[in-house]
């Protein structure tokens, strides 16, 4: 057990206050904030003036008597999100990568029949404003706007849909502008070849359309063994348009695909 | 007498009132409607209302006051949207309160919980109608006015007590207690303090006393009297950092924690009523009431209503002396807030009366040249 | 002095009646005796009660309606929401700093209570479990009616991260009826404020 | 003291009673015991190797065993210790260390509550986080965590 | 007045959060108290067994809501120790300076709250006006005011904006101001003295016996602080004071706070400086993308299939604003740890009460108790 030791003098004078005459040096500070606050309190007259507005930034936040501006760089606040319907490929990322699993997908118009555009739906009674969503978003199609305020008489008036959130995208709110790097060894997808049929399900699922069937000589067969009657053809990947969303895995019937690193 | 007192005002209203409600009716009727009792009758009550009134309104405004000050001292702006500057929010408060449901906690007394925070308003508001405020403005001009503004000033730690005995609530209890220890350890400093101006003035009636500082207030030579009693009045009306009955931080909300609705708004009303009375009786005793010293041009103090004005303006700036000290002082502890009140306040206000003797002999003595002001 | 004022002996007829005739008589002769009962009188009489009779039905309909004084104390619901001082979880820091100098809740008449007797609005500042689901019933219960809750943040609006908890309440309407949802984890103070200038204008448009 | 010197140190004196200890990263060491000897344990760590902080006690359910873990701070050596002992999944049964170090009063109850740990000799071993009359350890892991709509079914049921 | 109980809490002005303490008392003397936890308790180590590490951050930052970086960076020394990472200097830096600017921000919440259990309304005020500057800053490079997920694993998410580390020195500048104000409001005031002076003394011994840490074991003399006696992340390469006081009371405790936040914004000049001359990454180069990476879409059950995983074991002490935190990660070699358990201080500075709280009165119990610094979401987790 360390022995009791005297406190280190610090840096600041203050730390050797003493009671002067009882109150005096008490009511002389909260006088001296009184005659300081008493044309320009540092309230901010919500519904009238907001902390976005130009007057609390910068130089004019610092002459009325701030140290800093108070709304600084502003743009990083994550609120409310705005989707880009538009350029929304439907690779599910954001809602595998939200660890509150608000968000859902839900088909909106646009898509063919056969693979429905789906694009997410976000209840804000679950989300934590975390950002993975917008994070993982490889298009930058969903991203948080610096809008706060979203109040609601009804549970389900909680729940944006993704024409809701395009109308956000629409109004123009200033975006979240930090872009997170990707890593640079990102792990790819790699095939398994003796397992794969052929079955073309990841080529068609692929929501970046960077899977390609092409056409694979076979070895070949050996004697007795029987050849399908037809033309095998293998995934391959374009890397850099792969976003790494796991599609492909998911759908392979075979369990062919795989992550590693090529070598 | 010239001036219009305002129990002439309203004499003169109800003479008028009933002189034309006396239309209506037969000859009989009427002749005993115009009687002078009817008249003093209606006269008086007339005279109540205005009292009840006056208080309220000063009481809410007195709550805005507080609210605006204490925004200020702690950098931000206190009730704004509500009317002009916020002055209609305390009129917002009190409608709400009386609409809301009043209930009694089932295992409450009842006869105590419904009578204490009436009991608290009527003594309140009775000290208001008998504190004279101008020339005109004078309730009750008993000789013993001063007197019976202490005697029922010090009615609250009866009620306040049977209130929160009456909730059956511990938090409850242990405010009440505390505030009638509190309440009854200062009344003794704060009359000592009183004994010291009526000392100096020869007096006990308000009036008497105030007309007795038309050279020097009384504040200069009673100094520490003046000390004394704006301490016993932080005390006696529960205000950090005497505010232990109603400390928020170990006893929720003290002794009003069970009541909600209307009886809160009694309580809530009812205090700042003594607020009110307190700076009254600091204006009066030791500021110099509604007079203005005489270096002070006429132009100032000749307008209507010019008593009335100064004396709100000065009872209004002591309270605001009152929220000061609440926006910088921490609360004490129940011990420390008796010691300090048996072992410094008494002396204290001993030695002022003491002072306050001495001033007079100064007063008496031939060499001064000066003329001894007692009688009234 | 005042108190001792004598009534005054004459007060004279500045605004009398209508009537010349009336208004030229000194008051004091009416109703002595041996004057006679003017007819006009109680004509003005018999004008002056029903005028008086139908004043008062239209006032007494109005009100009826609730256009008279359910208006004025709708206004003064709204205006002074009290909230109750209790603090969950991280909303309440929020909450906190919702009543601090920059954001001043104070401002909308919105002041906090510790004891639920006196407060109209509980604030529900963050995750709820179950541990603490009926004192937050019994709290709502003990305050008198008119009352509302907002359900601030997203634990208390659908349990937010840790719904899948098993302890803790997946959203607060399952056990009081939640009047404002506030998005958001946790919700800056402007959205507070909003949220209950919301329930303000909910108070206007619903009557209360 | 290093990690080599401290075993010596308890073989020495508990034999058959410390099954090991460990290189731990960041730690002085990991002290795996028989539970049988915790009680003398703990006394030694605190009185002859001046171990006098418990700063955190916990358990881990491992499906076929459980495990206990202290972890202790010396102020002389500046320097973490953790012990750890392995207790059958059926009777997690362990001596408590409050006579040694009061703080673990709260620890074992947690321990208790969360994990099913029974501590022998605690004052007041009752749950701390969860209601009194909760019928499971939640940090077992066979305890599952309700999906939401489960939840929500209970609570309109109730 | 015979004896009885007093349940203060769980709505309580006092509490400061969802707690309970039960004191019997003796007329106005304390004679026994009971702490009762769990209402806030959310099960956060259970749902972290289901979370990926990146996940837990957003929990992290909600368990202690006052001091949500200094958590997420307890979790993320344990993390990075249990799957072999080591993060690059400047993100060490960046956490040293968000968990410094955290500890302010936290003890200023502390005082905020503790003047207003003794009655001082005015000061609770400055203190959450001059805290939201410091959440102004963490919001301009983390993006929230209260909940950052700003730590990843490997580093930190993003770097600090152009001109950041200008407005953290003007913030610093003026904090040192405000500290002096703050000190003029209550320690030169013979009121706060005669409330605060003597009471809940808890000498070092016990406070060592009882688990108590942080402040309030440094108020009573110990100079014991893990920044300096166990350096984690490069505060072995800083220069500053432990700050102590003798007294081991409620006024001990609150010039031991003062001190520590002179002595952050002393760390916080030097790493400002450090960072203004070194620029480079934020974040581990060799990282694979399921682990560090900035987001990993790991709801998804295929992505996380067929990976191969490390095993290990984390173990790391924080100085926390509270006290000394602690996180002990076991990774079996899954996407998901297996077990977190973390260490609350709160946890048993509360419970120690059961020591220090008896004696006094029932007007002390908001001073003592307001002393300790309640956060109930790390107490309860």
């Amino acid at each position: 057990m360390a022995e009791p030791a005297p406190s280190p003098p610090g840096e600041a004078p203050g730390t050797e206050e003493k009671p002067l005459l009882w109150v005096t040096r008490p009511l002389a500070t909260a006088a001296r904030q009184f005659a300081k606050s008493l044309w320009r309190p540092s309230t901010v007259i919500y519904p009238f003036e907001r902390l976005e507005d130009p007057k609390f930034r910068g130089e004019v936040a610092v002459a009325s008597g701030r140290p800093i501006g108070v709304g600084e760089i502003w743009d990083n606040y994550r609120g409310v999100h705005a989707l880009n319907i538009n350029t929304c490929i439907s690779c599910n990322l954001c809602a595998f990568s939200c660890p509150d699993v608000c968000i859902e997908m839900v088909t909106v118009p646009g898509g063919d029949p056969k693979h429905p555009k789906k694009c997410p739906q976000i209840d804000y009674g679950k989300c934590s404003f975390c950002g993975f969503c917008s994070d993982a978003c490889p298009e930058g199609c969903l991203s948080m706007t610096t809008r706060y305020e979203l109040t609601a008489h009804k549970r389900e008036e909680m729940v944006y849909s993704p024409a809701k959130m395009f109308e956000v995208y629409k109004s123009k709110l200033p975006m979240n502008p930090i872009r997170v790097e990707r890593p640079k060894n990102e792990d790819q997808i790699l095939l398994d070849p003796p397992i794969c049929i052929g079955c073309n399900a990841c080529a068609r699922d692929c929501p970046t359309q960077c899977i390609t069937m092409l056409d694979i000589p076979k070895t070949t067969p050996k004697p007795g063994e029987k050849v399908p009657k037809r033309i095998w053809k293998e995934p391959v990947i374009n890397d850099s348009d792969c976003v790494r969303c796991g599609t492909c895995i998911s759908v392979c019937p075979k369990d062919c695909l795989f992550w590693g690193t090529r070598q | 007498m010239s001036t219009i007192t305002l129990f002439s005002a309203s004499d003169a209203i109800a003479a008028f009132l009933l002189a034309h409600i006396a239309y209506v009716f037969p000859a009989p009727v009427k002749g005993w409607i115009t009687s002078g009792d009817v008249v003093l009758g209606l006269a008086s009550l007339i005279f109540g209302v205005i009292l009840l009134g006056a208080s309220m309104i000063n009481t809410i405004m007195l709550i805005w006051w507080e609210r605006k000050l204490l925004g200020r001292f702690m950098d931000r702006r206190g009730a704004m949207h509500v009317g002009f500057a916020g002055l209609l929010q305390n009129f917002a408060d009190g409608l709400k309160l009386f609409r809301k449901d009043t209930f009694r906690p089932s295992k409450a007394d009842s006869l105590g919980f419904w009578m204490s925070p009436t009991a608290y308003m009527v003594t309140s508001v009775v000290i208001f109608g008998i504190l004279p405020i101008s020339t005109g403005w004078n309730g009750g001009s008993l000789p013993l006015t001063l007197l019976l503004a202490l005697v029922i000033f010090s009615f609250a730690p009866l009620f306040i007590f049977l209130g929160a005995w009456a909730s059956n609530n511990k938090y409850a209890l242990i405010g009440g207690m505390r505030s009638a220890a509190q309440m009854i350890a200062y009344e003794v400093p704060i009359l000592l303090a009183v004994v010291a101006v009526v000392v100096l003035s020869g007096s006990f009636n308000l009036t008497t006393i105030v007309l007795e500082q038309r050279n020097y207030w009384f504040w200069a030579p009673l100094f520490l009297a003046l000390i004394v009693f704006l301490t016993g009045m932080l005390a006696e009306m529960e205000r950090i950092p005497f505010d232990l009955p109603e400390a928020e931080a170990e006893l929720v909300e003290g002794w009003n924690t069970e009541y909600g609705g209307m009886l809160f708004a009694f309580f809530m009303l009812a205090d700042y009523v003594r607020y009110l009375v307190g700076s009254i009786l600091v204006v009066l005793l030791f500021l110099g009431g509604w007079t203005l010293p005489t270096y002070v041009p006429s132009a100032l103090t000749s307008f209507p209503l010019a008593g009335i004005f100064w004396f709100m303006v000065k009872a209004y700036l002591v309270f605001g002396g009152f929220v000061w000290v609440r926006a910088s002082l921490p609360r004490i502890r129940t011990d420390q807030l008796l010691r300090l009140g048996w072992m410094r306040m008494v002396p204290l206000a001993l030695l002022s009366v003491v002072l306050a003797a001495l001033v007079v002999a100064a007063h008496c003595l031939p060499v001064l040249g000066c003329v001894p002001s007692m009688g009234g | 002095m005042s108190g001792q004022t004598p009534l005054p002996a004459k007060v004279p007829p500045a605004s009398a009646g209508p009537s010349a005739a009336i208004a030229d008589m000194p008051l004091e002769v009416i109703g002595q005796p041996g004057v006679p009962f003017v007819e006009i009188e109680t004509l003005r009489a018999r004008e002056f009660i029903p005028a008086a009779k139908e004043a008062l039905t239209s006032l007494l309909k109005e009100q009826a309606n609730g256009k008279l004084i359910r208006p004025v104390f709708n206004w003064a619901g709204r205006n002074s929401l009290f909230p109750l001082h209790w603090g969950l979880a991280c909303c309440a820091i929020e909450f906190a700093a919702a009543f601090g100098a920059r954001w001043d809740a104070e401002r909308f008449g919105v002041v906090p209570r510790s004891s639920p007797r006196q407060c109209d609005l509980l604030i529900v500042n963050g995750t709820v479990t179950w541990k603490v689901a009926h004192k937050l019933i019994a709290l709502y219960e003990q305050m008198p009616e008119p009352k509302w809750a907002i359900a601030m943040g997203n634990c208390a609006t659908g349990g937010g991260p840790f719904r899948t908890a098993y302890s803790v309440v997946p959203g607060v309407d399952k056990l009081i009826p939640v009047d404002v949802y506030i998005a958001g984890c946790p919700p800056r103070p402007e959205n507070l404020l909003d949220g209950i200038l919301r329930l303000e204008q909910l108070i206007k448009e619903r009557g209360a | 003291m290093k990690t080599n010197e401290l075993a010596a140190r308890l073989t020495s004196k508990f034999g058959e009673g410390i099954l090991g200890v460990d290189e731990f990263p960041g730690l002085l060491g990991r002290v795996r015991f028989d539970a049988a000897i915790a009680s003398k344990l703990f006394h030694t760590f605190r009185d002859d190797l001046g171990f006098a902080h418990l700063t955190m006690v916990g358990a881990i359910d491992w499906i076929d065993h459980r495990e206990v873990f202290y972890t202790l701070w010396s102020d002389a050596d500046r320097v973490y210790v953790m012990l750890s002992a392995n207790l059958p999944s059926d009777a997690p049964t362990i001596a408590s260390a409050v006579p040694v170090w009061p703080s673990a009063n709260a620890h074992e109850r947690e321990a208790w509550d969360l994990v099913g740990i029974r501590f022998e000799g605690h004052p007041d071993l009752r749950r701390i986080f969860m209601p009194e009359g909760y019928a499971y350890h939640p940090l077992l892991r066979s305890f599952k965590i309700h999906e939401p709509e489960d939840l929500e079914v209970k609570v309109r049921s109730e | 007045m015979s004896e009885m109980w007093v349940n203060m809490g769980p709505q309580h002005p006092m509490t400061h959060g969802l707690w309970n303490l039960r004191v019997r008392i003796e007329g106005e003397v304390i004679k026994d108290v009971e702490p009762e936890m769990g209402y806030l308790h959310r099960g956060i180590e259970k749902i972290s067994e289901d979370r990926h590490y990146n996940e837990i951050i957003t929990l992290m930052d909600r368990t202690c809501y006052v001091a949500g970086l200094a958590w997420e960076q307890l979790f993320i020394v344990a993390a990075e120790q249990a799957l072999h990472i080591t993060p690059p200097e400047r993100a060490e830096y960046i956490r040293v300076l968000s968990a410094e600017f955290q500890r302010i921000a936290s003890h200023i919440m502390w005082y905020a709250a503790f003047v207003q259990d003794i009655g001082l309304m005015t000061p609770f005020l400055y203190g959450m006006r001059d805290r939201d500057l410091i959440l102004d800053l963490f919001q301009s490079y983390t993006g929230g005011r209260l909940t950052y997920e700003y730590m990843r694993v490997g580093g930190v998410r993003n770097d600090l904006p152009l001109g950041l580390t200008d407005r953290c020195r003007k913030v610093c500048d003026w904090l040192m101001d405000r500290f002096v104000e703050y000190d003029r409001l209550c320690l030169s005031s013979t009121p706060f003295h005669e409330r605060c002076d003597g009471l809940g003394v808890l000498e070092a011994p016990e406070a060592i016996a009882y688990g108590v840490t942080g402040p309030m074991l440094r108020s009573a003399g110990s100079r014991r602080d893990l920044r300096k006696d166990r350096p984690y992340s490069v505060y072995d390469k800083l220069q500053f004071d432990v700050a102590t006081a003798t007294t081991a009371d409620v006024t001990g405790r609150y010039l031991v706070r003062m001190e520590e936040m002179r002595q952050a914004v002393r760390i916080i000049r030097q790493c400002l400086d450090w960072l203004d001359d070194h620029p480079g990454p934020v974040m581990a180069a060799q990282l694979p993308r399921w682990l560090g990476a900035p987001y990993a879409p790991v709801g998804n059950e295929a992505y996380l299939l067929k990976r191969n995983y490390p095993t290990g074991v984390g173990f790391s002490m924080v100085e926390e604003p509270h006290g000394e935190a602690g996180a002990y990660i076991v990774n079996d070699g899954g996407e998901h740890p297996y077990r977190v358990k973390f260490r609350s201080p709160v946890l048993i500075n509360i419970w120690a009460s059961k020591r220090y709280l008896p004696g006094y009165r029932v007007a002390d119990i908001p001073p003592i108790m307001g002393s300790v610094d309640v956060c109930v979401g790390e107490c309860d987790r």
